[in-house]
């Protein structure tokens, strides 16, 4: 690829920050989806240069979404590549006490987003013999799955559906379709969940801590680099990291 | 804080957890006695009793908590 | 369990007759959810001599699904087991020519049903410390998932999250949910596949034809026994079966 | 099926009783492998009333094992049915404090066992075009792997991996393989364990409770059945239990 | 990690020489293993002008690796990398025409030889708090195996237990070890296999061809790099690859 | 039938399918000629193939024809 | 080479890789008249025939040639 | 039982466990001043104090007893 083109969605995210922060750099252009602006977000975009092409969109619109797809059209900024972070705030509960509204919108957050976008970009995708796209699942997708967040356990599910569908109708195409799925990390997400369920957490985790930002991104950028052309349909998981000397 | 006032307190906060009036608690009671104390409810358990007494329980304590005995010497011992 | 009530999502399905057909004798009531009423599910009716209760509602609409569990409760019909039978028919399409329409149905009428009726009916199952539900998925949720037919993947994904979901919150209070996952089957839902579609699964096959219902069935029936206790959040493949002699 | 023999690898284990007393009546003849007889094993084999073929070898002696297998061929009990029970006591230990005799020995009484009875057997039902292997392997090949005690998840991986490739091979002759993963179950199994570990994975298990013998058995005779002819290549676990009223 | 050694196992095999061809550069000392030394591996010592270290050893002897893994030490080229390529020729089979030998072979070719490799150094790995190692798994080991090489799947099965183990055991003491499953690669390795069968893979595979080396080396690359220490028991199946334009 | 009535025919049935009218076959064309024959149009080609000269191609030849010359001839023999 | 001739040495082939002497040969025999007519066999089967007449049979053809009479053809028109 | 006699008791156990004549334990030693007190060596360790004093620490406790200080005070009460 001579020039690249990525688009985030859920680029006000401190994941989808934290990856424009290292590896911004490595594209052209920048199309960085939000729906609330933030300071990060911001100063991410001014170190950008003007490479960066802000798109405010709220994900339940889907007339604010379609209007998002245009403009990027519009801007002739296509995308090689797609970043997807979505993170509904997801708070436990039991699920006899789950309204299907709630279900139903982590699915058009979640889901429908992932759908109209890749509707819109992977026909070019196609025509250029190359494409990526990864989408940020969760640990709930690797095993076991917890209990009382079941509606977050099946937005993530039906969008692991979508990288295993995708990879296989748009391999022979040069595209690929990923999942990574981190556990706990350490970011603004986690901070409506009770002090002593993130203290579980910790206490369970492999490294005695929550994941670093930087213990993340990496393998986003390596999934969408030319090199991982062989890796589509997997949903890979991130559970340990750095051992920091005692 | 007496006992008897940390037992009183403790109760209320049960009965606003489970949502049942009728919970009398005493040293014995545990998980076993309450239908719905499972490991969700105990989350909120916690929440609302170190709320209630303004103090953090120590980790570790927290998921082996489920006596309400030794509940009250920690918040008395703590607290 | 001394005396046991099934309820049947999609009874009129070829599967669903066939689970009565085989096993119905072994519940005292039967509640039976069906569309479009059918001979087969006539018959099953009468054989069963007024022990099946049955109930019409179409999946897609939210207030007949209320309606059908209201209408269950008033007739004090409480289910301790669940079998769920949803077959969308699954046209091949390319994924850039899916309506979202389509994606959203498939999970209205699966992953919705499936999730009102646990609600209405898994709090009396753990009052009464036991509960079962199957829900049929689909070989696509085994490993590598086939294209061009994302809308039917997405939806089964969606379903095997909710299996997992339920699975480790209701597991502690006796309550099993399993998925299992037929290979091609013949039954009328393949009706509308292409027959040269039907051959390819065939050609492909360990068998080298379609599997039959009673190679299905037997597996509802274990993991809606007493024995299966043990086993939930599982995802059973069935993909073999009898080695007819030539 | 019209008569019925199984072959019972490790019939002096806990699980190999407890499912001889559950479910022994099925078969016509039982040939039972033991390398201890204990008082169990033998009140199994006194109310069989003579359907049980008792069978004495040590599986890291090949030479026995061959001895075994030639025996059962005179006594012309070809079985159609093998159940694969082997526990290596498994002690705790670093990896790099476990000599590759510890592996090498947990690989032969495992793998290099159901590969020889395997073998000598599957022919025959090859030809009946019906058979039925069951491997019992462990919840420790289940997602996350439990660390020191490498040797221990090591063979029970080599077993999958038989599972795997004898169910893609044999499953179109007939012949099902499957393997079933218990938790940590009531047996005689865990003895050795120190005790501060079996009540950690009690107070992490679902139930509270280690699982019971009943709540493993039933499943591996239903894969043994008839009815279950269209399952093979599964690892199935086993977690949670029945719900005793409190 | 300011210098860095890697330790490979198996580098006279194709990809083993790709990998030092792409990425050797990265090391400043290289130890390579081998059993037949061969033109391309010569070149790729001659182009690293002595930072390679060359070892030979007959991995089927074990006093040959004790003396490699001696010579490493005295040398005093401890390895914070390790990948572990080792391709015991696969020719296909009827399970029960393969000798116990066959099996054994294999496994202590591939577990035997992971096993003391990584007991000689992950200790000083965890001293320093900083180890990679990638195991070369196969495509066998993802979803359904392939029937008629039993020796094959089972061999890298016990590799697969022993990536999981270790996993757990060394994620948190700061080393991660990994397996990648490729598909049919463009290699030395595949020529002993019938044409029709080469030909078969390449018809059912996604790309229509078999994958290139350069397709495959950068994801070892990737998770022996210090951005991969979050990765670890993971097993990332490689299938597809580049699109050539028609 | 004649050779070129079916290459007529045959022609109009991918024009169709792929919604081309610019497509041209002759006896080499294959699937790596025309940039949308995949495996999913493949069957649709198949099915339309079947339906316009009425006759159905026997399975396993279905999955390997991917080249025009062949499918003339399998017609003219079989249709 | 004579329909007659083929017949004759493919049922040498056929004797010697299922390792049956009494294997007889004709235009209807199928996989399922050959109990050990398998995938693998199948394999093995291919590549002695493409020795024996030293032709290669086209890709794709190859996983579905499991019918004698076909076979034959195949080898008259190609080998 | 008196504090000094428990950390000189208890000292030798972590000496024996650990096999290192050097080490010193004082209240605030933890698992993080250990560089071998991981996961598998707390499990030699609480089976060896339990042994050394002959008690059994309560299950729950044992997991989270990562600190010198909390176990003398434990064994000061309970054994």
């Amino acid at each position: 690829m001579d020039k690249r083109t990525v688009l985030i969605i859920g680029a006000s995210s401190d994941l989808g920050c934290a990856f424009l922060e290292h590896y911004g750099k490595e594209y052209d252009t920048i199309v960085a989806h939000y729906r609330r602006m933030n300071a990060r977000l911001e100063s991410v975009i001014q170190q950008a240069k003007g490479r960066v092409i802000p798109v405010k969109a709220d994900l339940l619109n889907e007339s604010e979404v379609r209007e998002m797809i245009r403009y990027i059209e519009n801007e002739n900024a296509w995308p090689d590549s797609i970043v997807h972070f979505t993170a509904p705030q997801c708070e436990n509960q039991r699920f006899n006490k789950i309204d299907w509204q709630v279900f139903s919108d982590e699915i058009n957050i979640g889901l429908k987003s992932a759908v109209m976008v890749a509707q819109a970009f992977f026909p070019k995708m196609t025509k250029d013999h190359f494409g990526r796209m990864v989408v940020i699942l969760s640990s709930v997708t690797c095993g076991e799955a917890p209990g009382f967040c079941a509606n977050y356990v099946v937005s993530k599910y039906a969008l692991l559906g979508l990288v295993k569908a995708l990879s296989a109708e748009y391999g022979p195409k040069g595209i690929t379709i990923n999942g990574i799925s981190p556990h706990w990390t350490n970011t603004k997400y986690i901070t409506n969940q009770p002090q002593v369920l993130v203290e579980k957490q910790v206490a369970e985790s492999p490294m005695g801590r929550l994941l670093e930002e930087d213990e993340i991104v990496p393998t986003i950028a390596y999934l969408l680099s030319d090199e991982a052309s062989g890796i589509s349909g997997e949903n890979i998981e991130i559970k340990y990291g750095k051992q920091i000397r005692k | 804080m007496s006992r008897e006032e940390v037992f009183e307190r403790l109760t209320n906060v049960f009965r606003e957890v489970f949502d049942d009036e009728s919970i009398v608690l005493n040293d014995t009671t545990t998980s076993d006695d309450i239908e719905d104390w499972d490991s969700f409810e105990h989350i909120n358990l916690i929440v609302a009793i170190e709320e209630e007494f303004s103090f953090k329980i120590p980790m570790g304590k927290t998921v082996t908590l489920k006596n309400v005995g030794e509940m009250v010497d920690l918040i008395l011992t703590i607290a």
